[in-house]
């Protein structure tokens, strides 16, 4: 490599700002344009600000316990859970979109299957780093691993969330290696040239691993016997929500994707991925959820008027006599997050105009959101005993700042990612340099 | 998680489940070897072409 | 009715407990906190942060004064069988720190292996486990009093009752030494039914004939918490008032009180 | 590392800046590589398996340099002649002084030990802060009661020949975990010749397992959790 | 031969090749896991060997036997000791606690000395020879003066070796002024003074009765011996007897009776008589006691000639259903079905003593409820009530009377008794405060904290302040040892000798044996040796009264031949004691039992509490078995059992009906001010359907300034908040409440 003699001549304080601009432009990959280095600085310092904030309620959590949180002993899960269910349903973009480019070959997307890589891994990283978080041993939070109960859905849940979490990191490399600089390197030019050539491999296993984590994510609630209701009769070993989990996560993924992408380009200020590769993956999700919320509904219903009236319980129980989770709260997953942003993505007319498509975008992520936090807070907050009550919480700045650090930790990971590597294989064409 | 692990059981669980698990190891070890081996081997190709 | 489990004999240790008899003086509390060297702290008031294993509950019929009636409701872990041993929180824990003994009947809680990640107490309807938000500190010199049969649990691991098992243990132990194969009724009792100034709770072999529970869980007045949910739990409770007896359970409007499955 | 280059520098073809810096740098022969590797697994194979364990572990002497051997000679029960059981079915463990005063009350012969024993600890009444190396941790729940009593098992089976003895071996304590070196054993790796050469969880088990004590556990198909945990 | 970088990137992979194949990282990560199970700031109980000595508990005058479980030197538990006659194995929450007590912070370690302003919680150390010394001097100065009467001394009980021992130091001195913490074991001893003619204690053969009717006792709330009234209750159970409480408050023991009738506070003696109304009405009282074995039933004539009225005549002028049905707010029909369940009952009981009966109450009320009993001639036989007399200490030698000591017996109590009565400690501050008597100058206090459990403590306070030296001998750091000039710390229960004696209403006359389980683990010392040691110290006759070299010589002689039994059963119960008849036991001047005495006659003259109409609602204080409230104060277990609905961190809550709280336009959480006469606190409003409306309850035990942080600074101690009430007939405290209002804070 080639760095000495540059470095010799650029020594010496004075000259340490050039270098580090000509240090930064020589990253940034060909024909595209960034913003000034010190612009992009000062955004990363205010983002890194947020961070560091975020690690600091982290170290607390750590070191002073997990008293440091708001939950109790009716909410063992709480805010984190639920960040991590929603974070990983929505960076099911990444497994569902590379099963769409690579087993089904919708060639397009290859247009957008690095972001959703990027927003993957981003994703799957802040989900691992919560959970660390979460346990109150962390320094055993191994046991899951060696000690293993393979009847348990988080059991599952770890394995396959790290085994595709290594996928993520697979596919993530290669990108990596496309920078202008690395790429230099044979070595990694050839990595870069020989995972793009296996990838599909790689993907498959990620399909087949996010399938079951995903829905062992849906199945975590779902088996919970002694909670009517979370509990889903099903299939096998596996309850209902543990298909509809998978099913909600290729359907609604793609949509934060896609939402993350927009948002990127009103940002660049760029338009950075072709209307027709949106278009098809906004076509694909929005059927998804089509016929995710049909299913959906046919569970809901069953629940409703079997399994939950089996355990004593009118459904209205579980949305009465509290001050939050009203009924409202199910017509907010369902309609609003649900069948407005599938009957928006499968017209045509919908999809077409931004506005409507952006809309049905934010609804689904809500939409799936809110599917997650009543997964995991309504189930706890439900009292069973007949002599129970609802337990409310409110989180602690301590679990907000732990949760909002990995949201810091990727727009910093974009930021980088987008400024130094190649992520949009439609950028410089659609923004030619002057 | 191994079958010496105390909680192991050859029962249809732990094959399953554990087998699935090995399984996707097993793949992605052996495909990121593979990438690995070859692209040392690209590498020294190239180096050696341009002598 | 005794089981034989590998050739050798099975016990299934349960609770009887007397709902009439019950005042919920908060003896069984105390007994137990200080049986297992329950942590405490200055301020115990948030209820949801307070480990008791034992707790008694107040039950209310809703009805307005002087209508108005009360009962007592002692809710120790309920030791579900579930189906074959799969209790809510067995099957649910991903480290096998929690696990069902078909042995004893008992579901046992292994502290040094939890690792804090409380799936268990999202699936225990009876809010019966307990998790270390804090490190369990002593005041200076209280420590004296700590049990050494019951290891003391650290922050960040869930714990619960155990039926006093390390008093089985012990019992165990004596038998061994008396060249006893079995152990008396008497001679494992929980620290809680020990305690219980009236004589409400009663524990022992419930598949053994010659304990006293095994006829006791067959009073006409007898029902079990939340049976609907399939938990087959193992504690037992008796009230001659209805109100009580149908507080066990969530029944839909329409529905009537129903048996105890036996 | 640092990657930098002149931004006017032409690179528009990937293959020719590839060749370009592998040139520039392909100075180290594969020999010297190879011997670095050599060099580096030799070092912290080293560290690993010789210096670590001298690390992990601190050694404290025994208050007391007890002979195994000559005590067995004048006793006439063995082992349990001073380790007994107590009314309850519990273990007594290492005797107290009170135990040893019977026979120590006044100095026997001329050992200094002894002699040290007897001035230091007997004479002032101080229990000797013996240290077990067989201690296990206070989650441990085990019954000497069911493996000698009713399982009829030597005491030499988990304890070694401990009772043959002249004289003791340091105690070796585990600076982060504080358990005695004798839980995980003497072997760093963990390996094992004798079933007294470990006292592991896994230890355990694997004589349960072969005796087919009891199956009890729902998770595990062996015994229950709390057959060994408190 | 060049070394560049991928020659020490090589160096990397062999190192990191080396070290994964090297144990140090895996074992590094099972150390690290490990070392999480044995953090060293988690503890680890030492082991040892187990062990069980039985003792008896003091921690409140129930006396139960306990079994304390021993691992080594250490205590580790406390259970109910097996075969006790009082508890029969059973034990309370607080008995359990008792070891927190005895390892923990709120135990003094040392005689302490002030030297800050009082109550500042300023000490010195000083060694108990200083304090005994500095004691003497002082008394000494006041008894050369001729002012040994103006010491005085605070028992918390005035049975027991102790208690006696304390109370014979004051007589030898030459002060009357000895007082005690009083309960309605007291005002029971005067209705069977005047009623039986007997000076004892009353027993309850409650587990032979099979109608109990209560009026307001705390069954189950810790009144008489607690554990005693578990097991009874226990017992009614599983034979079908019937429990009827009469209270204002679902009280657990409410909760658990076959019938609650709410009844305005205050009124239970005009119930009593209503129900003696039907009963004579009706003729189903007992005629063979009424006829042959009673006297004052029917009007009569007294030696002045005078005609006094009978209960009869009185009873039935006066007491129609319809008439208390007016007072208590319970509908007459009701009062006649209870009048005839009652005598209809084969064994019927009736009880009075509100909670756990730590107010002596009304007289009045005492004599109405006896008289009850007597009308279904449920006293002295099986299933009734029977005297249990006190047993005074037999082997001491008489005090010598020198000159200084006959002249301080002689003059006035403080409190304005006669020399020789109980005493009336609820009296004491404002005989202090009024400047009429005499100055107190040194005041003693053992076992007892009536800075806290005296009614209206800001008096009590004032009082004190007015007292240059007080002397603690607690064994915690109480309001009362907090506030002193002295502390001389006690052993603690579990490390002391002395006798538990008979319990407030156990049927037989019993003492248990208190044994130092354990050794003093502090720098204290047993009152009774401090007692001794003060004694001597004074010299002349009030050494001579003292003539034992330690506690434990004057307690065998106490106990005499009773020692043997003590010291093989742990206790020892008067087994020869025959149940007394009608015929020989009425100590009255006609020989019989006194239905009308001539000092008094049973009436309703309703206690009037304090308050005018501008406080429109009741304070009544409660009692649970999960707070403790007298002397001993709430060891952190028991405070873990208390409801969050009635302390939520530092704030305690009210009980209200929601009725009244609706109107008062309050709901459940919002803070509001208590305001009474006495005083006002800032308490939580909890709604409560088993309280009748116009009312709020408190629990006592909460609200401490003392002690450690476990136990100071919860809730509101409700005695800032109510003042004594004398009753007019026998001068104790009859307080069971006041006036209050709330407004939103």
């Amino acid at each position: 490599m080639n760095g000495y003699g540059l470095a010799e001549q650029y020594s010496g304080i004075s000259n340490q700002r050039r270098g580090t601009k000509v240090m930064d432009s020589a990253l940034i990959p060909n024909g595209v344009r960034r913003c000034s280095l010190d612009k992009f600085l000062v955004a990363l310092a205010v983002v890194g600000a947020v961070l560091l904030w975020g690690v600091y309620a982290m170290l607390l959590c750590w070191f002073k316990g997990l008293n440091q949180t708001n939950m109790n002993d009716n909410y063992g899960f709480a805010l984190w859970i639920w960040a991590d269910l929603a974070v990983i349903a929505l960076g099911g973009g990444a497994f569902f979109t590379g099963f769409l480019k690579y087993i089904i070959a919708k060639d397009e997307l290859k247009n957008i299957i690095n972001y959703a890589v990027l927003i993957g891994f981003i994703c799957y990283s802040s989900a691992l780093l919560i959970l660390a978080i979460d346990i109150g041993q962390p320094l055993r939070g191994w046991f899951i691993f060696w000690h293993a109960n393979v009847h348990s859905m988080l059991t599952e849940v770890a394995f396959c969330l790290s085994c595709y979490f290594m996928v993520l990191t697979i596919e993530y490399i290669p990108l990596i290696l496309e920078n202008r600089q690395i790429d230099r390197v044979p070595f990694f030019h050839h990595l870069s040239h020989n995972m793009h050539s296996t990838m599909a491999v790689f993907a498959a296993t990620g399909a087949f691993l996010s399938f079951f984590h995903q829905g062992s994510l849906g199945g975590v609630a779902g088996v919970l016997f002694g909670r009517p209701f979370a509990y889903r009769e099903g299939l096998f070993i596996w309850p209902w929500t543990f298909f509809l989990f998978t099913w909600s996560a290729a359907a609604y993924g793609p949509c934060f994707t896609l939402m993350v992408t927009r948002i990127t380009e009103a940002i660049s200020g760029k338009k950075l991925v072709k209307d027709n590769v949106v278009e098809l993956l906004a076509k694909i999700s929005g059927w998804m959820m089509t016929t995710y919320i049909i299913a959906k509904i046919i569970d809901t219903f069953y629940w409703a008027n079997v399994t939950a009236p089996s355990k004593g319980f009118n459904l209205i129980d579980f949305y009465s006599n509290n001050g939050f989770y009203g009924i409202w709260i199910l017509v907010l997953e369902i309609v609003l997050g649900g069948i407005v942003p599938a009957a928006i993505l499968i017209t045509d007319k919908g999809r077409k105009s931004p506005i409507a498509r952006n809309t049905a975008f934010v609804l689904a992520v809500i939409g799936v959101s809110v599917n997650r936090w009543v997964m995991v807070l309504q189930v706890m907050a439900v009292p069973i005993m007949t002599f129970d009550t609802w337990a409310l919480y409110f989180p602690s700045w301590q679990e907000v700042a732990t949760t909002i650090l990995p949201v810091a930790y990727g727009i910093m990971l974009i930021m980088i990612s987008y400024r130094y590597l190649p992520i949009f294989p439609q950028e410089a064409e659609l923004n030619p340099a002057d | 998680m191994f079958p010496f692990n105390f909680e192991w059981i050859w029962d249809m669980s732990h094959v399953v489940f554990m087998g699935g698990l090995w399984y996707a190891l097993t793949i992605l070890g052996i495909g990121m070897t593979y990438c690995v081996v070859k692209s040392t081997i690209d590498a020294a190709k190239d180096d050696g072409g341009h002598h | 009715m005794k089981q034989e489990h590998g050739g050798v004999v099975t016990q299934k240790y349960g609770m009887v407990v007397d709902l009439d008899l019950c005042t919920g003086c908060g003896s069984c509390m105390v007994a137990c906190m200080a049986e297992n060297n329950v942590p405490f702290r200055e301020d115990e008031t948030d209820k949801l942060k307070s480990i008791t294993w034992m707790r008694v509950y107040k039950l209310t019929n809703g009805k307005h004064y002087p209508e108005t009636d009360i009962c007592y409701l002692p809710r120790p872990c309920q030791h579900c069988e579930g189906s074959h041993g799969h209790s809510p929180c067995v099957s649910v824990c991903p480290a096998t720190a929690t696990d069902y003994d078909n042995q004893t009947g008992i579901v046992s809680q292994i502290y040094t292996r939890c690792f804090g990640c409380r799936y268990c107490m999202g699936a225990c309807p009876y809010h019966a486990r307990y998790f270390n938000w804090y490190d369990p500190i002593w005041p200076e010199g209280m420590e004296r009093y700590l049990n050494p049969n019951v290891s003391p649990r650290m922050r960040g691991v869930v714990e619960k009752c155990s039926f006093c098992f390390h008093r089985y243990q012990a019992a165990k132990d004596k038998a061994h030494l008396d060249g006893q194969k079995e152990i008396d009724e008497d001679a494992y009792q929980t620290a809680c039914t020990q305690a219980c100034p009236a004589g409400a709770i009663t524990f022992g072999d419930l598949d053994n004939p010659n304990h006293a529970v095994h006829e006791l869980k067959k009073q006409p007045d007898t029902f079990r918490l939340l049976e609907k949910l399939g938990t087959n739990t193992k504690v037992y409770y008796v009230s001659s008032r209805e109100w009580v007896r149908r507080a066990g359970d969530n029944y839909l409007k329409t529905e009537g009180l129903k048996k105890a499955v036996l | 590392m640092s990657e930098i280059d002149d931004k006017t520098q032409a690179v528009s073809e990937k293959a020719v800046s590839s060749t370009q810096g592998q040139g520039r740098e392909d100075g180290g022969s594969g020999g010297v590589i190879i011997l670095f590797f050599i060099v580096g697994l030799v070092a912290s194979l080293v560290v690993g398996w010789v210096l670590f364990p001298k690390l992990l572990y601190s050694q404290k002497k025994q208050p007391i340099d007890f002979n195994h051997t000559l005590h067995n000679t004048l006793v006439g029960n063995g082992c349990e002649s001073c380790h007994s059981f107590r009314e309850d079915g519990s273990y007594s463990g290492v005797p107290k002084l009170a135990q040893c005063i019977e026979c120590h009350e006044e100095v026997q012969s001329s050992n200094p030990e002894e002699i040290r024993f007897v001035e230091q600890y007997v004479k002032k009444g101080i229990e000797v802060p013996w240290l077990v190396y067989a201690r296990q941790p206070d989650c441990v729940f085990f019954s000497h009661a069911a493996h000698v009593k009713a399982a009829k098992m030597d005491c030499a089976t988990c304890h070694g020949p401990i009772g043959e003895s002249e004289s003791m071996k340091p105690y070796q304590q585990n600076r982060i975990t504080g358990y005695s070196r004798d839980i995980w054993g003497e072997n760093i790796g963990g390996f094992k010749k004798n079933t007294w050469d470990r006292m592991k969880m896994d230890d355990c088990s694997e004589c349960h397992q072969k005796k087919k004590v009891v199956v009890g556990s729902v998770q595990t198909q062996k015994e229950g959790c709390f057959v060994c945990h408190k | 031969m060049k070394i560049d970088r991928r020659s020490f990137l090589s160096l990397g992979v062999g190192v990191a090749a080396g070290t994964a194949l090297s144990p140090l990282p895996w074992k590094l990560t099972d150390d690290l896991s490990i070392w999480t199970q044995n953090w060293p700031w988690t503890p680890v109980p030492e082991i040892g060997e187990s062990s069980f000595v039985n003792s008896v508990c003091t921690l409140c005058p129930g006396g139960c036997g306990i079994s304390v479980r021993k691992v080594e030197d250490r205590g580790v538990k406390i259970e109910g000791m097996k075969g006790h006659p009082v508890n029969q194995g059973g034990i309370c929450a607080l008995g359990l606690s008792g070891l927190q007590l005895l390892y923990g912070p709120t135990r003094i370690k040392t005689p302490l000395k002030r030297v800050g302003k009082r109550g500042d919680g300023q000490w010195a150390k000083i060694s108990w020879d200083e304090a005994i010394s500095e004691i003497t001097e002082k008394l000494d100065g006041l008894r050369t003066s001729g002012n040994s009467h103006t010491v005085a001394g605070i028992a918390g009980s005035r049975h027991g070796t102790v208690s006696q021992l304390f109370s014979r130091f004051l007589t030898a001195f030459g002060s009357p002024n000895f007082f005690h913490t009083p309960s309605i074991a007291d005002t029971y001893q005067l209705a069977l003074q005047h009623m039986n003619g007997v000076s004892a204690a009353p027993g309850f053969d409650l587990e032979n009765a099979d109608f109990i009717l209560s009026f307001g006792c705390g069954l189950l709330e810790g009144w008489g011996s607690p554990v005693r009234m578990f097991k009874a209750n226990t017992g009614w159970k599983k034979a079908k007897a019937r429990v009827i409480q009469i209270e204002s408050r679902l009280s657990r023991t409410a909760a658990k009776s076959d019938r609650w009738i709410a009844i305005i506070p205050g009124s239970e003696a005009a119930l009593a008589l209503g129900v003696a109304h039907v009963l004579i009405k009706e003729m189903l009282y007992n005629k063979d006691f009424v006829d042959n074995y009673a006297n004052g039933f029917e009007s009569f004539v007294t030696d002045n000639g005078e005609i006094k009225k009978g209960f009869k005549q009185t009873v039935l002028e006066e007491y129609s259903p319809e008439t208390v049905s007016r007072v208590t707010g319970i509908d007459p029909s009701a009062i006649i079905l209870l009048a005839r369940e009652f005598a209809n009952a084969k064994a019927p009981l009736a009880l009075c003593g509100k909670g756990q009966g730590k107010v002596p109450g009304s007289l009045n009320e005492a004599m109405s409820v006896h008289a009850l009993n007597a009308l279904v001639g449920s006293i002295n036989r099986k299933g009734g009530v029977f005297p249990i007399p006190a047993m005074e200490v037999q082997g001491w030698a008489e005090v010598g009377m020198d000159t200084i000591t006959s002249a301080g017996m002689n003059q006035p109590r403080i409190d304005g008794t006669p020399p020789n009565s109980l005493g009336y400690i609820n009296q004491l501050p404002s005989a202090i405060l009024s400047g009429k008597g005499y100055p107190l100058n040194v005041l003693f206090v053992l076992e007892s904290n009536p800075l806290y459990t005296m009614a209206d403590s800001k008096t009590v306070k004032d009082a004190f302040d007015k007292i240059p030296f007080v002397v603690s001998l607690s064994s915690f750091m109480d309001e009362t040892a907090q506030y002193a000039d002295i502390v001389m710390p006690n052993h603690i229960y579990l490390e002391r000798l002395e006798d538990a004696p008979t319990p407030m209403g156990y049927n037989k006359s019993i003492i248990s044996l208190s044994k130092p389980v354990f050794k003093p683990r502090l720098n204290t010392k047993h009152a009774g040796d401090t007692l001794i040691l003060l004694a001597k110290g004074l010299g002349g006759g009030v050494a001579e009264a003292f003539p034992w070299k330690n506690f434990e010589a004057c307690f065998e002689q106490a106990m005499g031949d009773k020692m043997k039994t003590l010291k093989k059963n742990g206790f020892w119960v008067d087994s020869d004691a025959v149940l007394p008849d009608w015929e020989s036991t009425f100590n009255t001047p006609s020989g019989k039992f006194q239905f009308a005495p001539v000092e008094f006659s049973p009436g309703f003259a309703p206690i009037k509490i304090e308050g005018d109409s501008t406080f429109q609602l009741l304070l009544i204080p409660y009692e649970t078995m999960r707070l403790s409230c007298g002397y001993i104060a709430n060891p952190p277990f028991l405070t873990k059992t208390v409801e969050d609905t009635i302390l939520k961190q530092n704030d305690c809550f009210i009980e209200i009906n929601p009725k009244t709280a609706q109107s008062n336009q309050l709901s459940e959480g919002d803070v509001v001010v208590l305001q009474t006469p006495r005083g006002q606190a800032r308490v939580r409003v909890h709604l409560e359907e088993g309280i009748m409306p116009d009312m709020v309850a408190l629990p006592r035990g909460l609200g401490h300034t003392a002690h450690d942080g476990y136990i100071a600074n919860k809730g509101i101690n409700v005695n800032h908040l109510i003042g004594p009430v004398q009753d007019p007939v026998s001068g104790m405290d009859a307080a069971w409440g006041i006036r209050a209002k709330l407004s939103k804070a």
